[in-house]
């Protein structure tokens, strides 16, 4: 366990978030009130400097969190902790549990690194935007509107990550939620974008259930055990005391029991599933791809689908005493990321690869979580945000270079117009291929060792292989990516062929940078096997910074054997991927067509998402509606739209209430004196008996 | 302190109200002879001096108002305590009878600033409507102070009648007929159950006051149980929890948008209130059975009106299956029935009159040319039209659904923490799932509004009255969303205790 | 001797359900009304009837709850069919029909 | 048996009987008035033997005078013809009468049986001299309910207002 770190008061805080916050709400002000269309130009200062200033802030404090301008060097401190008390929020005496939660902010190391990652990372998707929705001929003078909503995302985003408790987490997960909704539904007129942002954030539902239903379980077992405590500092100092109980599991359960803190874990995993995309909850998240690029690689890859790792991690200490809960977590985030990428190797939307291959990765960091390597699943988180950011925002280059062509089909032979662009994306590709020395190697090879390392994990030597799998398969897809848009000769319909060229500077100049970033982005968390063998003395700074937080692994007895073994297996798989995509797609372009036939099922098992939609229908929409012949047409109609576990749920609702509940409401006056004079008599039954 | 034989400045509200409708009753008279002498006044003339006449009286019932609540709100202050009327306590003049007299007042002053353009954009703008308000809302001041069952039926008479005749003042409209009719054959039907049960518990007791109930209760017995049952049922139709539910959204659908949020949030005050104070006035010792008869009620309001919301085309009816779903939420705080419960419900009333009067305010400016715009496609791209609007509107709803940072999650948050307390554990999961649901239907609104084109074109303007509702509301939301028990400005109010010190009517 | 009370409870119960039944079975609204009416009236009777059951107090005098309220219920009974027999006059303007069920516009 | 119990059963049977006739079986809807009448005339003799002498008088003034002579105003305003009943009550109606009355009728006496709702305090026997008679009532109408009566006062009011406004032919 950390050692008990060192509080410091400080109110330049809550400017991080109020920065973003204020401009939003006054430009969001003048244009609903005051229907006040600024300039775009003071628009884009506005915005943009905003969040540049939250970054200033964050490094500020960041600074201070690692005694830059302390008297004492940082070693020989106490890991210290900033923090902001507003006021006090919420306080209730509820009987013997009286607690309150403060609007407070804090920073420590986690929150540090989160925050950098949403300011920074932030800012240059801002300055990206501008020039994207510029470009963007679908824009019906709503850049206003557009920014309002992207800095209140991150406001809503920074709420999250600086939070001092759950409820003001809870307010920055919501709102998150919200701003995410707004933004896929940015281009409104189009339906399918309306019917996107509804989806996620339905989706999100599902999750945000488990969310509350674990603040209201842990909050009523401290309760319980007469500590009441809301904020993260209280209830690691008391979970201790409760986290031995159990529940007892109602009949229709199975009955028996289950560790209090498995199910507290779990119920918060639920939420994180359903934020960060991960089975069975990840169908929204394709679909969102509906919106903008640039909300794309802000909020769908960079950092509100990290939020679910993010919660994982700021609540390791729940997690340490919850070994069930891990197994489910590390699993899950297996099984979703082979998963994931196996259905991005059948995407011909360029934005859609990439949103499978967000889950994917999403994937690797919930394995690192189930493994209790919490550093290294923050470590991965940083990277996948510099080079996923990169990758998207290339393609959204790419997208606006073509006129909005998105599928990869119509494509082919932009290398050469696209000098820039493409070197970024070779940039972007390798790091997430890990490519020996860029940023994603070593997060994901972190990953993999502690896998491979973690014998309390039951089967982890299977989640291992799949972890191998996955980056086979992240190499084959991504340099299809690559392939497809690039190489070859162009396929782009006659009429764009002309002047294309890198789109204007404000796109380029973020995707240079978030490219070193990418590349360099590794150097964070060097792992000490390699800063030892290049002569680092301080290798793994993020991990020691973030031990103030969360608890390190032991480090594995690596020598030289092993680590061959493990990067040579990894590389190896790489590489077979990468070959594949060369031959398919480079050299042997003629034997797609040759091995259709014999690929051609389990190509279309892909291609169809494994049949996922089709499952849900079957096991939940169809039993659920089957008095309901409407809605059963609905359902067997699969040409209207996928995701049935949710809109098939929807569905179910609606029908139950169309077809069964509605009857009762016949609008005769005198059928609702008799329910209610039957409700009457029931009442007297009951209470008389 | 000791109760006085005739102390009228503990009537104070009542009084004024009453008076404000005679008052209002009178100026419309003579206002109308004025306006309309001789024979041949052309009907534009005429409009026009309506409108005049609405507004002075909307003035004159305003002012009717202000000056009761602010004797309510002096009376809180004081810390009133007069069980009043001469020889035998009628009414109790106390903390929670002057709260809710002065959240019922500030829902039927915001009501009447919503009918001022309303009435007469739906060419119904006469005189009684402010009288009948008015009178209606003098029966709600004597529900929620009522400790006996003679002033509880008489004020719950005076309550409904004048809503009766308010549901179809738009008498040219059938829908707005059928309303009325609807509302009055279901409330005459449940207030002469209610009575009926009176009747019993009189006859099992011996007495009409709440406390004479409760010590003639003490054995329970066949009688006592019966009358019990039938008071609750007869209760829980004024407020709207399943199964006694089916008129609301045909009354909240037909009756003028105005009185369908007027009766929204004031009927539903003093209908809990009053059942606040005689399930805990009459009934110390509220048993287990009591309990989980409440929760069933409960469980089944959230469950039928979060569904049935669902597949509404109409705003106004949506929003009765919601206001049905609220009742269930609210009654998960009955069923817990802690002091701390009481005061969730407390606040969750005093935020949900913002939420309601604000979601029905934005309806009524959309309301124009004789009809009402209400169907959800007549929501279809108001946010390019008429940004405020959508804005407000969707934070209504966000509030409503209970997302965090409205005042509508606190009020959730709280009731859910008091029912957790009180171990109504399946009550809270069926809460917070049935409001997972509710997103379904709170967010198709602004899915339309923001995310379609707009296919009508009204050039409705929001009225200036309109703009300070919707204004009050919207703040109201955002300032309680996170200051319910902080007190920024050094006012020394702070919502939460005042609720708290509401409920405290347990001595 | 005096009626038991008993037996003038059993005569309010069966006239109240003979309100019900009415309330609930006849079409035209006018009957409906009466029907309430009559409910009313059965609560009034068992009001009347349990005065005389609680007709003194400890000391002697007479306590009147039960006559009041039925005197109150009486007042109000007028009250309600007045608002109800406009409600009815307002109703039959726009559409010339009597029977409740023709009322279900509104309905789902 | 006594006189007195004579005379309430007398009353009882007509008041059911007419009660019955009101929902049941009578074709005119003038005839149903009519049969409420009874009722609350009989009803009026029942309280007069509760010794509530008062009430018996306001019975019959307020219900058999007003109430009832309003309903028919209202049935010759509105020239009701075919009995004013409309259709004959359909088979299905029956079928609904006999199940919500029998429903009713068994839970109540169910309720009854179970819990001994008639365990009421017996009747006191020796009244106060003139109970029930006009100048008591009126006393305690005055004194302890004197809230109770402006109230009334005001739910008056309340009725004929809104009687007024929707009941107007012509309000323009």
């Amino acid at each position: 366990m950390p050692a008990d770190p060192q509080w410091i008061e400080d109110a330049l805080l809550r400017w991080i978030v109020f920065v973003p916050l204020g401009t939003a709400l006054a430009s969001g002000l003048l244009l609903a009130v005051f229907r006040r269309t600024l300039s775009s130009s003071l628009v884009v200062w506005m915005s943009c400097g905003s969040v540049f200033a939250s970054f200033g802030l964050s490094s500020l404090s960041f600074a201070k969190l690692v005694g830059l301008f302390g008297e004492v060097p940082v070693d020989d401190v106490p890991p210290r902790v900033l923090i902001d008390t507003l006021y006090t929020w919420v306080g209730v005496g509820v009987g013997n549990s009286a607690f309150s939660a403060d609007l407070a902010f804090r920073y420590d190391a986690l929150s540090a690194v989160m925050c950098l990652v949403v300011t920074g990372v932030g800012f240059l998707i801002h300055v990206y935007s501008v020039g994207y929705m510029r470009a963007d001929t679908r824009d019906d003078g709503g850049l206003q509107r557009f920014f309002c909503y992207l800095n209140l995302f991150i406001a809503a985003m920074l709420v999250l990550v600086l939070a001092d408790n759950l409820l003001l987490m809870f307010l920055g997960w919501e709102g998150v939620g919200l701003c995410s909704y707004l933004l896929i539904g940015f281009w409104y007129g189009d339906r399918q974008n309306a019917y996107a942002g509804s989806k996620a954030f339905i989706v999100n539902r599902i999750g945000d259930f488990g969310f509350i239903v674990g603040i209201l379980l842990l909050f009523w077992s401290m309760a319980d055990a007469g500590q009441p405590a809301v904020s993260f500092r209280a209830i690691e100092a008391g979970f201790g005391s409760v986290a031995s109980q159990t529940l007892a599991l109602p009949g229709w359960l199975g009955g028996g029991e289950i560790g209090l803190a498995t199910s507290i874990g779990l119920c918060f995993f639920l939420g994180a599933v359903g934020k960060s995309a991960q089975l069975p909850l990840f169908v929204w998240l394709p679909d969102a791809m509906a919106g903008p690029t640039p909300v794309s690689a802000l909020i769908h890859a960079a950092t509100m689908v990290t939020a679910g790792v993010y919660m994982a991690v700021r609540l390791s200490f729940l997690y340490e005493a919850a070994p069930g809960a891990l197994v489910v977590i590390a699993w899950t985030g297996g099984v979703t990321a082979v998963f994931a990428a196996l259905l991005a190797t059948a995407q011909n939307d360029i934005k859609k690869v990439l949103a499978y291959s967000t889950i994917s990765q999403l994937g690797y960091m919930f394995l690192a979580v189930g493994c209790g390597a919490y550093a290294i699943a923050i470590f991965h988180l940083v990277t996948h945000a510099f080079f996923k950011a990169l990758l998207f925002m290339g393609a959204g280059a790419v997208i606006v270079a073509t006129h909005h062509e998105q599928d990869m089909r119509r494509m082919g032979g932009l290398r050469k117009k696209l000098k820039l662009t493409y070197w970024v994306m070779v940039a972007g590709v390798l790091a997430i291929c890990g490519f020996p020395g860029f940023s994603g190697f070593f997060s994901k090879d972190e990953i993999l060792t502690s896998v491979f390392f973690a014998h309390e994990l039951p089967g982890h030597v299977a989640l291992y292989w799949m972890g191998v799998a996955t980056a086979g398969l992240t190499a084959f897809y991504m340099f299809r990516l690559l392939f497809l848009t690039f190489h070859g000769k162009t396929r782009l319909p006659r009429g764009r062929r002309g002047e294309l060229d890198d789109p204007e500077d404000t796109m380029m100049w973020p995707l240079q940078i978030l490219a070193v970033l990418a590349v360099l982005g590794g150097i964070i968390g060097l792992p000490q096997f390699w800063g030892d063998r290049i002569g680092v003395a301080e290798s793994n700074s993020l991990g020691h910074f973030l031990a103030s937080v969360v608890r390190l692994g032991e480090p594995h007895a690596l020598d030289a054997g092993v680590v061959a073994q493990l990067v040579g297996g990894v590389l190896a798989a790489s590489i077979t991927g990468f070959g594949l995509a060369y031959v398919l797609y480079i050299s042997r372009p003629g034997l797609r067509e040759k091995l259709e036939p014999v690929l051609g099922v389990p190509r279309r098992v892909v291609a169809r998402r494994f049949y996922v939609d089709e499952l849900y229908d079957a096991v939940f929409v169809r039993p659920l509606v089957i008095f309901s012949d409407r809605v059963l047409s609905r359902g067997i109609d699969a040409g209207l739209i996928d995701g049935r576990l949710v809109m098939g749920s929807a569905h179910a609702v609606r029908g139950l209430a169309a077809h069964v509940l509605k009857h009762l409401q016949s609008g005769l006056a005198q059928a609702y004196l008799l329910l209610m004079l039957a409700g009457t008599v029931a009442l007297l039954a009951y209470l008389v008996t | 302190m000791e109760a006085e034989a005739f102390d009228v400045a503990a009537l104070a509200p009542l009084g004024f109200v009453a008076i404000g409708a005679l008052v209002t009753l009178m100026l419309e008279v003579v206002l109308s002879r004025r306006a309309f002498v001789g024979e041949g006044v052309d009907p534009e003339t005429r409009l026009v001096a309506r409108a005049r006449i609405g507004i002075v009286l909307a003035f004159a019932s305003s002012a009717a108002i202000v000056l009761a609540m602010y004797a309510a709100i002096y009376q809180f202050e004081l810390g009133f305590e007069t069980a009043f009327g001469p020889g035998r306590p009628m009414l109790q003049l106390d903390a929670l009878s002057t709260f809710a007299t002065a959240l019922i007042g500030l829902g039927a002053l915001l009501s009447v600033w919503l009918s001022i353009t309303y009435l007469p954009a739906l060419r119904i703008n006469h005189g009684e409507y402010y009288a009948l308000l008015l009178l209606s809302t003098a029966g709600m001041f004597v529900l929620v102070s009522a400790v006996d069952l003679i002033s509880l039926y008489l004020g719950l008479e005076l309550t409904s009648l004048p809503i009766y005749a308010l549901a179809g003042f738009n008498r040219r409209r059938l829908r707005s007929n059928e309303a009325a009719l609807k509302y009055f054959l279901m409330g005459a039907v449940a207030s002469a159950v209610l009575l009926y049960g009176m009747a019993l518990l009189y006859g099992a007791t011996g007495h009409t006051d709440f406390t004479g109930i409760s010590q003639g209760f003490a054995g329970g017995g066949g009688l006592a149980l019966s009358g019990l049952a039938l008071v609750i049922a007869g209760l829980a139709f004024k407020v709207s929890v399943v199964p006694f539910h089916q008129w609301t959204p045909d009354v909240y659908e037909g009756a003028p948008t105005s009185v369908t949020a007027f009766m929204a949030v004031t009927v539903k005050t003093a209908g809990f209130v009053v059942l606040m104070r005689f399930l805990v006035l009459a009934l110390p010792e509220m048993g287990e059975k009591v309990s989980v008869l409440l929760g069933v009620l409960a469980g089944l309001s959230m469950l039928i009106g979060n569904l049935m919301a669902v597949v509404q085309d109409n705003v106004k009816r949506m929003l009765a299956y919601s206001a049905v779903a609220h009742a269930g939420y609210l009654m998960v705080g009955f069923a817990a029935g802690t002091p701390e419960a009481w005061t969730a419900v407390l606040f969750y009333l005093f935020v949900y009159l913002f939420m309601t009067v604000g979601v029905f305010c934005v309806v009524i400016a959309l309301a124009q040319g004789g009809r009402e715009w209400d169907s959800i496609e007549d929501f279809a791209g108001l946010a390019s039209q008429r940004p405020a609007l959508a804005a407000v509107m969707t934070l209504f709803l966000l509030s409503l659904a209970g997302i965090p940072g409205t005042a509508g999650f606190m009020a959730k948050f709280y009731l859910v923490v008091a029912a957790v307390d009180a171990g109504q554990i399946a009550l809270v999961l069926i809460l917070v799932g049935t409001s997972m649901v509710s997103f379904f239907y709170y967010l198709r609104l602004p899915v339309v509004m923001y995310m379609q084109k707009r296919r009508q074109d009204p050039d409705a303007e929001t009225s200036s009255s309109e703009i300070v509702v919707l204004a009050l509301c919207a703040a109201a939301i955002l300032y309680f969303a996170f200051f319910a028990q902080a007190d920024p400005f050094g006012t020394g109010v702070r919502a939460l205790d005042v609720a708290g010190r509401a409920a405290d009517f347990l001595h | 001797m005096s009626i038991p009370i008993e037996h003038v409870i059993s005569l309010s119960a069966l006239l109240f359900v003979i309100g019900v039944v009415g309330a609930l079975t006849r079409r035209n609204l006018i009957v409906i009304l009466m029907s309430i009416e009559l409910m009313l009236n059965a609560a009034n009777l068992a009001l009347v009837g349990f005065n005389r059951v609680w007709s003194v107090t400890a000391e002697g005098a007479a306590r009147y709850d039960g006559q009041v309220f039925a005197l109150m219920v009486i007042a109000v009974a007028a009250a309600e069919v007045a608002v109800g027999l406009g409600i009815l006059l307002s109703l039959i303007r726009n559409r010339d029909s009597l029977n409740v069920d023709d009322a279900s516009l509104l309905r789902w | 048996m006594s006189f007195e119990m004579f005379l309430f059963y007398a009353f009882a049977f007509l008041a059911v009987f007419s009660a019955v006739a009101m929902i049941g079986f009578v074709r005119h809807i003038v005839a149903a008035a009519m049969s409420l009448v009874v009722t609350m005339v009989s009803l009026a003799g029942i309280y007069v033997l509760m010794h509530a002498e008062l009430i018996a008088a306001i019975q019959i003034l307020v219900y058999a005078g007003a109430i009832v002579v309003l309903f028919l105003f209202v049935i010759m305003l509105l020239d009701l013809r075919d009995g004013g009943l409309g259709p004959a009550a359909r088979g299905q109606n029956l079928v609904k009468a006999v199940g919500v009355g029998g429903t009713v009728t068994i839970g109540t006496l169910v309720v009854a049986s179970v819990s001994g709702v008639f365990s009421v305090n017996p009747l006191v026997e020796s009244l106060p001299e003139g109970f029930g008679e006009h100048r008591a009532l009126g006393i305690a109408l005055f004194t302890d309910y004197a809230l109770a009566v402006e109230l009334v006062g005001l739910v008056l009011l309340a009725s004929i207002v809104g009687a007024v406004i929707l009941a107007k032919r012509k309000i323009d």
